[in-house]
């Protein structure tokens, strides 16, 4: 396992508060990395949502119901990645530079056991063969290949986006990228502006404040799979219901 | 002994075939092309190949007129984004606009005109035809029928193109009907003030309160800046919000406060605010004795509102007395904005309930102040170039039943969802025909006579609409970005061609007109999207350049101007509406009538408006995930679900006079008791499964007797055992 | 032509007997067919079962063909010579298991043609392609075995020079069970590696010694008692068909004893495993183990059927040799092992599935569907087609002696 | 002894080794490769010759955005060709049945990657100057265009195979498929993961 | 997997994995080609072990056949034959593919300059030849299946050939005056020659083979 400390460590920050559950950042995520739409009959454990909106309630009656949406895309994991230790033919590949966790359909053979070690369930599998509407073959984003049947796909953090401003910034005459030139689809779609994305390893980032913030909270934090993606919120019950595995074995809640 | 030559031989001969194709690279290279075919199977999209150009355009999908950033490559978008600074939508995209580029590939996209024969089949018919077809209809309208025989109905009336719709039928003495859209209830609010009025805006984004009587405010009502960039804002002054709905929508889930009322009681909880105003006297009491009409007097505001105690309107609305007197102080405490919602599926409010919420606007003083319902100094579109008269707009709710022999549908989408029942009802029952130009087919008008293909947002210039809460008035422009297929045609060119007597002008020369126009005036400012900053009106020499800058994605927005409020009539001009005003509190909150078992009560998602076509990506909220429940789900709460005998995934159907759907129980304890909302849409057809068909129409069940609102439905609910 | 051995079945029953079989092969190879050449939609996993009943068939098939390494190891290299009747109808046995197991594994497989990358591009730490490096080579091993077999048909064996090498390879066989033993205990312990080494699944992970998991000795110690037990069900139900007494008691008891001590062994490690995963493994990772067994599909009874019910019951019984002289006995205690095997395969590999990680998912389950079960169905004809057809034309039993035509 | 005749078993071995060798190395590669005239001809030498005076970058540039803008549109062309200059068939050939119908000419790209591939030419002319010749050898010393050969299975043009069929390129231009890409990577010590170059 | 490949890099975990499956994969490749090699070469190797009795045939010859599986015959010395070589000092056995007739002699045996000729019970093919000092056996394809013949005797006629085969023994010994042969149970010894040395074993051999 290339254990090297990357040098960017790439991670979102999801504020859970302002989300309201809209789901413009799927549909962006989906346009952006020609994501296919399944078949009606696939149900909703067979479709094709990089990052998938999950709308959770307090289970109170009114006046104290709470709804919170939590937006779960990959957590490109940053130790001892499960996806990269099961994969046989190394389809799944951490970036040492920035920490990105790649899935390549082209390698995949379609065995699925990175879907069965994802704790997130990040990983979608193409059931079906991708179909594109009549005619919109032309209307696909150039930065990103479709997939095909058979293959697992992930987010790769609009890695799409990372290319083209690589190559802006080559055109400039320099070959590393400046923080700002680099967001995600869902960043950028996100009209409340409760997804932010950046380099948490850049201390003075926006993403990286935000993170070591007292209110930001992780999932399955006890895996110890070293997520990068951190969520933040005020509400306790949100909090709670995060954190619901049992406690850890030291019995204090996670806070 | 030994065996024939020929089988040893042969073996040998195979072995050393082994040996020399594992030696050439034929073998490796071809496993290896294997994979590759894996990777290019014939039916795999290849990418557009390409440089990359870069324009700015505005989204005409619906009137918020969001700005957008297009990305294209060999003539055909490749990629949407929002323009971050944008006056009105401050990079903000919704997930239509985001998609809206693979509407135009829609299966249930018009692809030739379409004429309903005798025997009822639909089938295809040339252009010329279509046209001829309906001058025919024209002309036997015009010489039987009476005022209003011809009618337009528009989903987005404030437009150039509405105004040649009207200028056309001026001279034909028709109808122009205003479709159903989210600041509809606005002309409610000119109703109630004495003598003309501007166009009005409502200022929520520096409104210190917002009392939102079932609007989608956090669901990207109007456009970016003001809507759900609410939520976004966490700054000290940010509007108070609260959100008076039955439904447990995102809006009511994430308001600062969610008044749960029970259904159709708006107009109650309205007047008891009101009460509260008035018995505790937060209003200015000189302004209001001079410019309220009907304030005093038998019969008057005072008089009307004092019936409504708190506590006797807590007992029908289901909102304790405590709340109500908190929201009325907090909402007379500073600017306010008072917003009677327009539900994409479940309609408008009752007219005495948009009334009675527009009174307290009125009493509060907010009208014309900034904070609450400011004025929008029309620009250019008041009058045409040449002379003409020109109809007037009604409301749907307006038109006499059975008055309608011709109706020609603007089918542009945005239009929100309305009952089949509600336009039939309209229609001349004997010889009632419709005509629908429109890029799709759409759920409402699927039974036009005859249907001729038009333009979709992303094929045509167009005007880009004005979001609700635009404190000014601005002009932008659906610049085209990709090439509309030559069996569309605009809708204008239908009018002119089938016109006899009056000269109908193409779009652009209207559009044109009016940038002539606006410069003239030298208000206002431009924005240029690529450098994302606005620049004033005055820079721009001649009105070419300012042409120039609109057809390029530019924003012109008018300069702010203040506006004095009229005197105005706290219950409106309409004796009907005063009478029903009268009579609210009679009126038990479930009346006689609806002793059923159930209160059905439709309502649409903001930006997948109820039956018009989705762009298949958007199937990731509705079907991919239980994200939005779309028109197979219900929702009841866990006590009423008991009470019929119904778990979590049954399948149900819920029956009116009219018809049935059938739905799959889905449980919220934040639902109320007795009450079960369905989304109107989208159907799986929608998303371009045509061939699943159009699934059941919730729609299709209110019978909307009075004016029109079909927002509470008296319904049955059984067990379908499937 | 070849015509099969003497005192076989007449011609017509045995052709009923096996067109059946047949038949139920043709409707496997349809559905598999099906699923290459359009997809796995016609399947019931989803992206929270990537695994479905296909790989619980090729873990289970896997551990009980282990009856065919660990006898030909007893056999020739410890030189248990009791096992010479079981030696080949085991060895054709792990044959129908592995290459069944692998032609499956190739349908569940989404893209089949790519399956060779595994070997260009292997992750070496990986237990999946530890697992298809080992199960290859040991399928070349079980085909050598079985090579001398075919030779020794009698039709084949007048061809002089394919004789000669027929007893050259069974001079070497030595060797072949040496590296079979080998390949067997890595690729049977990767399978079972393949749950432990989870760390995203704290159903599934388990403590690890240096590079692995306790589930891999698991695995290994449960299929070489399973492998015998299955040796013997499978032998004794030829026998029943063919009413012939194939292998001699000894044969049947000193499989019995054999899987009844390592059972016994497995259980008591098993048993061990479990507690230090209740205790110390599941709650390092902030799970409880009664979250896991909360949903009664899977609850406590499915771990007390497993260890002590299919496990320990079986193995007293095989352990004692007076009990090992009841025939009945010595049809239900086999059985009873196997069960407990599958049983285990069973709950590694749906219920790590079906358990939600993610606080706010629910517990989904899972039912195969028509496809999955026809092409489980085609792998279990195919193995009775060929033992029925190695029963037939090769001289599976040397005891049976073919009669001298005096 | 058993194997009386081993001479010509042997003998028959031999045969099938080298027919076997004859088709790997040779028939097999010319029945893979289709080999597609271009639209039309075109000589570099005449654009870049003194008296018309084009350098490559008119033509093959970098855009703003640090994309490659490939092989120029028809618009390039419009600027000299509106009317046939020269007396070439080829010339009137582009006049009349792309200039002015305005059609694009649907040249064959000698080293067209894969959708999943992504090769930054700004990253490997710009900062790493890498000159053209190293991958696309000196094709702007061509008078005539070379027909495409086109693998028919997979659909890649042999320039990413490379020209011997044994895939193993020992000069310029380097063939351009994953492990040339590699090899030349690895000498100059970048060390990247798969998203780098795969789209 | 090869160093050329991308990510190919040497690190602990590629090298004990690739290293492991190599050698596996090279001790299969390398045992299959022993065999065929030794296969085509003529190479013995020790014998099998014991068979069951059942179905054997006794041949006047003094050798047995005994039926293999697959329809092979396993032609060695009876038990009278055994008695009388003991440990022969030398033998000479056909080659493997060897063609044997019935009658022939196929088999040579040297016991102290004393030489015996065994003949060969069946006309086949060698298929194999086995065995160690005293145990040789030859595994012989016959031409024709059943194998019969009137010097063939199945279990019932051998006993009362072999008795008389033990009176000719003893008439041979005592014409040497040797009446020492013959253990107590009139049994012959198990190594006659080296019991009765200075015996002419060559006229012996010649009259019992």
């Amino acid at each position: 396992m290339t254990k090297t400390t990357p040098q960017k460590r790439y991670g979102m920050v999801i504020d859970i508060d302002r989300c309201d559950g809209c789901g413009a950042c799927m549909v962006a995520c989906s346009l952006e990395n020609n994501v296919s739409v399944v078949p009606p009959e696939a149900g909703i454990h067979r479709g094709l949502t990089w990052i998938r909106v999950y709308s959770v309630t307090n289970e109170k009656e009114y006046p104290h119901s709470d709804t919170a949406y939590l937006p779960v895309s990959c957590q490109h994991c940053g130790n001892e990645t499960p996806c990269v230790g099961v994969c046989p033919q190394s389809a799944v590949d951490v970036d040492p530079k920035n920490g990105i966790v790649s899935q390549i359909p082209e390698r995949c053979m379609g065995c699925r056991y990175c879907m069965v070690a994802c704790p997130y369930h990040a990983r979608y599998f193409n059931w079906w063969d991708p179909v594109w509407p009549e005619g919109t073959e032309h209307l696909l984003n150039p930065g990103v290949t479709p997939r095909m049947r058979g293959v697992v796909e992930k987010c790769n953090f609009c890695h799409g986006r990372h290319h083209a401003a690589q190559e802006r910034a080559a055109s400039e005459g320099r070959s590393e990228i400046e923080p700002n030139e680099y967001q995600t689809a869902c960043a950028e779609a996100c009209p409340n502006g409760a997804i932010t994305f950046g380099d948490l390893a850049d201390k003075d980032s926006e993403v990286a404040k935000l993170a070591a913030g007292p209110e930001s909270f992780q999932l399955l934090k006890t895996l110890g799979t070293g997520p990068k993606v951190y969520y933040l919120t005020q509400r306790g019950w949100v909090r709670d219901m995060a954190a619901k595995t049992p406690l850890p074995l030291d019995g204090q809640p996670d806070d | 002994m030994g065996f024939s030559v020929k089988r040893r031989d042969f073996l040998g001969l195979v072995g050393g075939g082994a040996v020399g194709a594992a030696l050439s690279p034929a073998p490796w290279k071809g496993l290896d092309d294997i994979a590759i075919w894996t990777q290019n199977w014939s039916w795999k999209p290849r990418l557009p190949r390409g440089p990359v150009e870069v324009a700015f355009t505005h989204c005409g999908l619906c009137h918020a007129g969001c700005g957008l950033k297009v990305r294209s490559v060999g003539g055909s978008p490749v990629g949407v984004h929002g323009v971050p600074g944008h006056p009105l939508s401050a990079g903000f995209v919704c997930a239509l606009g985001l998609a809206g580029r693979y509407l135009s590939y829609h299966p249930s996209r018009i692809v030739e005109p379409t004429i309903v024969g005798a025997d009822g089949q639909r089938r295809g018919i040339p252009f010329k035809a279509a046209v001829r077809q309906l001058g025919d209809w024209l002309d036997d309208t015009r010489s039987g029928g009476g005022h209003g025989s011809v009618a337009i109905l528009d989903n987005r009336p404030g437009r150039m193109r509405s105004l040649a719709y009207r200028k056309w039928l001026g001279a034909l003495d028709g109808a122009h009907i205003k479709g159903l859209r989210e600041d509809t209830p606005i002309n409610r609010l000119r109703a109630m003030l004495d003598g003309p009025a501007p166009e009005l805006g409502l200022d929520i984004a520096r409104a210190r309160t917002v009392l939102s009587f079932g609007a989608p405010v956090l669901e990207g009502l109007g456009s970016g800046e003001a809507g759900s960039q609410l939520r976004g804002r966490s700054d000290s002054d940010k509007p108070y919000i609260v959100q008076i709905e039955t439904r447990p929508s995102r809006t009511a889930r994430g308001a600062d406060l969610w008044l749960r009322i029970a259904p159709g009681t708006e107009t109650v909880l309205a007047l008891g605010l009101a009460n509260v105003l008035v018995s505790e006297g937060l209003y200015d009491k000189e302004i209001i004795a001079q410019q309220a009409l009907d304030l005093d007097g038998p019969g008057g505001y005072r008089e009307l509102v004092a019936r409504f105690s708190p506590k006797k309107v807590s007992r029908i609305t289901g909102i304790d007395a405590a709340t109500i007197k908190k929201v009325a102080r907090r909402f007379a405490s500073g600017p306010a904005v008072v917003i009677p919602g327009v539900d994409p599926g479940g309609g408008p409010l009752s007219a005495e309930a948009q009334t009675a919420a527009f009174s307290l606007s009125l009493l509060n003083g907010d009208v014309g102040r900034p904070g609450g319902v400011v004025a929008r100094r029309a620009s250019g579109t008041t009058q045409l170039p040449r002379e003409g008269r020109l109809a007037d707009t009604v409301e749907l709710a307006d038109v006499p039943d059975g008055s309608i022999r011709l109706l020609i549908a603007d089918g542009v989408a945005g239009g929100f969802a309305i009952p089949t029942s509600l336009l039939e009802r309209k229609l001349n029952p004997s010889e009632g025909r419709v005509v629908s130009l429109a890029p799709f087919e759409r759920s409402a008008l699927h039974g036009a006579d005859l249907v001729i293909p038009s333009t979709t947002p992303f094929e045509s210039i167009d005007e880009a609409g004005v979001p609700i809460d635009a404190p000014v008035d601005s002009m932008g422009l659906t610049v085209p970005s990709m090439r509309a297929p030559d069996y569309s045609v605009d809708s204008l060119r239908v009018l002119s061609m089938v016109a006899k007597s009056s000269v109908v002008p193409t779009i652009t020369e209207l559009l044109r007109g009016r940038s002539d126009r606006i410069h003239a005036g030298e208000r206002g400012s431009v924005f240029d999207p690529s450098k994302g900053e606005s620049v004033p009106l005055t820079e721009f020499k001649t009105n070419g350049d300012l042409w120039r800058a609109l057809t390029s994605g530019g924003l012109w927005t008018d300069a702010s101007a203040t506006f004095s409020c009229p005197p105005f009539r706290l219950m409106g001009a309409n004796a009907a509406i005063r009478d029903r005003l009268h009579r609210a509190l009679e009126q038990p909150s479930t009346a006689d009538g609806w002793a059923h078992e159930i209160t059905l009560m439709p309502f649409g998602w903001r930006d997948a408006s109820g039956d018009g076509p989705l762009p298949p990506v958007m199937a990731k909220l509705f079907r991919e995930t239980r994200l939005r429940l779309d028109s197979r789900f219900a929702t009841i709460c866990p006590k009423t679900a008991g009470d019929l005998g119904f778990v979590e995934g049954d399948k149900a159907s819920i029956k009116t006079s009219l018809g049935s759907i059938t739905v799959e129980v889905v449980l919220d304890p934040a639902v109320v008791d007795g009450v079960v909302h369905v989304a109107v849409g989208p159907s799986t057809e929608a998303f371009g499964d045509a061939s699943r068909g159009k699934g059941d129409q919730p729609l299709d069940l209110p019978s909307c007797e009075n004016d029109a609102c079909w927002r509470v439905i008296p319904a049955k609910m059984l067990e379908v055992v499937s | 032509m070849i015509e099969p051995l003497t005192n076989r079945a007449p011609t017509r029953v045995f052709l009923t007997w096996i067109g059946f079989w047949i038949a139920l092969f043709a409707i496997g190879g349809y559905f598999g067919m099906l699923c290459l050449s359009q997809g796995l939609h016609h399947t019931n996993m989803n992206n929270r079962f990537g695994f479905g009943i296909w790989i619980f068939l090729d873990l289970t098939v896997i551990a009980l063909g282990a009856g065919a390494f660990f006898s030909a190891f007893l056999l020739y290299i410890l030189k248990k010579q009791a096992l010479k009747d079981v030696i080949g109808s085991a060895v054709v046995l792990g044959f129908i298991c592995y290459s069944g197991a692998v032609v499956v594994l190739a349908i569940d497989v989404g893209q089949p043609l790519r399956a060779w990358f595994t070997f260009w591009h292997p992750n070496a730490h990986s237990m999946l392609a530890e697992v298809t490096f080992c199960l290859t080579l040991y399928l070349l091993v079980l085909a050598i075995e079985y090579v001398p077999l075919i030779l020794k048909n009698p039709s084949l064996s007048k061809n002089v020079s394919l004789l000669i090498f027929e007893g050259q390879l069974h001079k070497v066989v030595v060797v072949f069970a040496g590296v079979g033993a080998v390949l067997s205990f890595f690729h049977q312990g990767s399978l079972g590696g393949l749950y432990g080494v989870m760390n995203g699944r704290p159903f599934a992970f388990r403590e690890h010694f240096f590079i692995w998991p306790s589930t891999f000795f698991l695995f290994i110690l449960s299929a070489i008692a399973a492998g015998p037990s299955f040796l013997i069900l499978i032998n004794k139900l030829a026998s029943k068909i063919t009413k012939k007494q194939l292998v001699r008691k000894e044969a049947y008891d000193f499989l019995g004893r054999i899987s009844g001590w390592l059972l016994l062994a497995y259980v008591g490690l098993k048993s061990a495993d479990t507690i230090v995963w209740i205790n110390h493994t599941a709650p390092a990772s902030g799970y409880s183990v009664s979250e896991f067994f909360k949903e009664a599909s899977f609850g406590t009874w499915i771990l007390f059927a497993e260890i002590v019910l299919f496990g320990l019951l079986p193995a007293l019984v095989l352990i004692n040799s007076r009990l090992r002289k009841r025939p009945s006995l010595m049809i239900v205690a086999p059985m009873l092992v196997c069960i407990g095997i599958a049983i285990n395969r069973y709950v590694m590999t749906l219920q790590s599935q079906s358990l939600p990680t993610l606080p706010f998912e629910e517990f989904v389950l899972y039912t195969p569907s028509l496809v999955e079960i026809g092409v489980f169905g085609g792998m279990i004809s195919y193995g009775v087609i060929v033992f029925s057809l190695s029963y037939r034309y090769l001289p599976l039993y040397p005891g049976l002696r073919q009669k001298a035509k005096t | 002894m058993i194997l009386t005749r081993r001479r010509t078993t042997i003998l028959f071995f031999i045969i099938g080794l080298v027919v076997a060798m004859l088709a790997g190395w040779i028939a097999v590669p010319a029945a893979l490769y289709e080999s597609i005239e271009q639209p039309l001809g075109f000589s570099h030498v005449v654009h870049s010759s003194d008296d018309v005076g084009m350098e490559c970058d008119d033509c093959h540039h970098l855009t703003s955005e640090g994309g490659f803008a490939g092989i120029p549109q028809i618009a390039v062309c419009v600027d000299c060709h509106e009317e046939a200059i020269g007396t070439s068939k080829d010339e009137l050939k582009l006049v009349e049945e792309y200039i002015k119908p305005g059609r694009e000419i649907p040249w064959l790209v000698y080293a067209r990657q894969p959708d999943n591939a992504f090769f930054p030419h700004v990253r490997h002319t710009k900062l790493a100057k890498i000159p053209c010749k190293q991958c696309h050898g000196d094709h702007g010393q061509t008078k005539t265009l070379r027909p495409l050969k086109r693998n028919r299975f997979t659909g890649y043009s042999r320039d990413i195979w490379g020209h011997d069929f044994s895939g193993i390129t020992t000069s310029p231009p380097w063939s351009m498929k994953m492990s040339d890409c590699v090899d030349c990577h690895r000498k100059r010590g970048v060390r990247d993961s798969c998203l780098a170059c795969h789209k | 997997m090869l160093p050329g490949m991308y990510e190919f890099h040497f690190e602990l975990g590629h090298l004990i994995f690739l290293g492991g499956f190599m050698t596996i994969g090279a001790v299969i490749g390398a045992t299959l080609l022993i065999a065929l090699f030794r296969s085509t070469r003529i190479v013995t190797v020790p014998g099998g072990a014991k068979e069951s009795t059942e179905g054997v045939l006794h041949h006047v010859g003094h050798t047995l056949l005994r039926p293999l599986a697959g329809g092979t015959l396993k032609i060695s010395l009876d038990d009278l034959g055994t008695r009388l070589l003991g440990r022969p000092d030398r033998m000479r056995l056909p080659g493997i593919g060897q063609r044997i007739t019935e009658g022939a002699d196929a088999v040579k045996l040297w016991r102290k300059q004393a030489a015996a000729t065994i003949v060969a019970p069946v006309s086949g093919t060698v298929v194999e030849t086995g065995g160690h000092d005293d145990k040789w056996y030859l595994r012989v394809l016959p031409d024709a299946t059943p194998v019969e013949g009137e010097n063939l005797m199945g279990a019932t006629k051998v006993r009362s050939w072999l008795t008389s085969e033990i009176d000719k023994l003893q008439a041979v010994l005592s014409s040497e005056d040797l009446g020492l042969a013959m253990a107590d149970g009139g049994e012959p010894l198990p190594d006659l020659p080296s019991a009765v040395p200075d015996a002419d074993w060559q006229k012996i051999y010649s009259e019992m083979f």
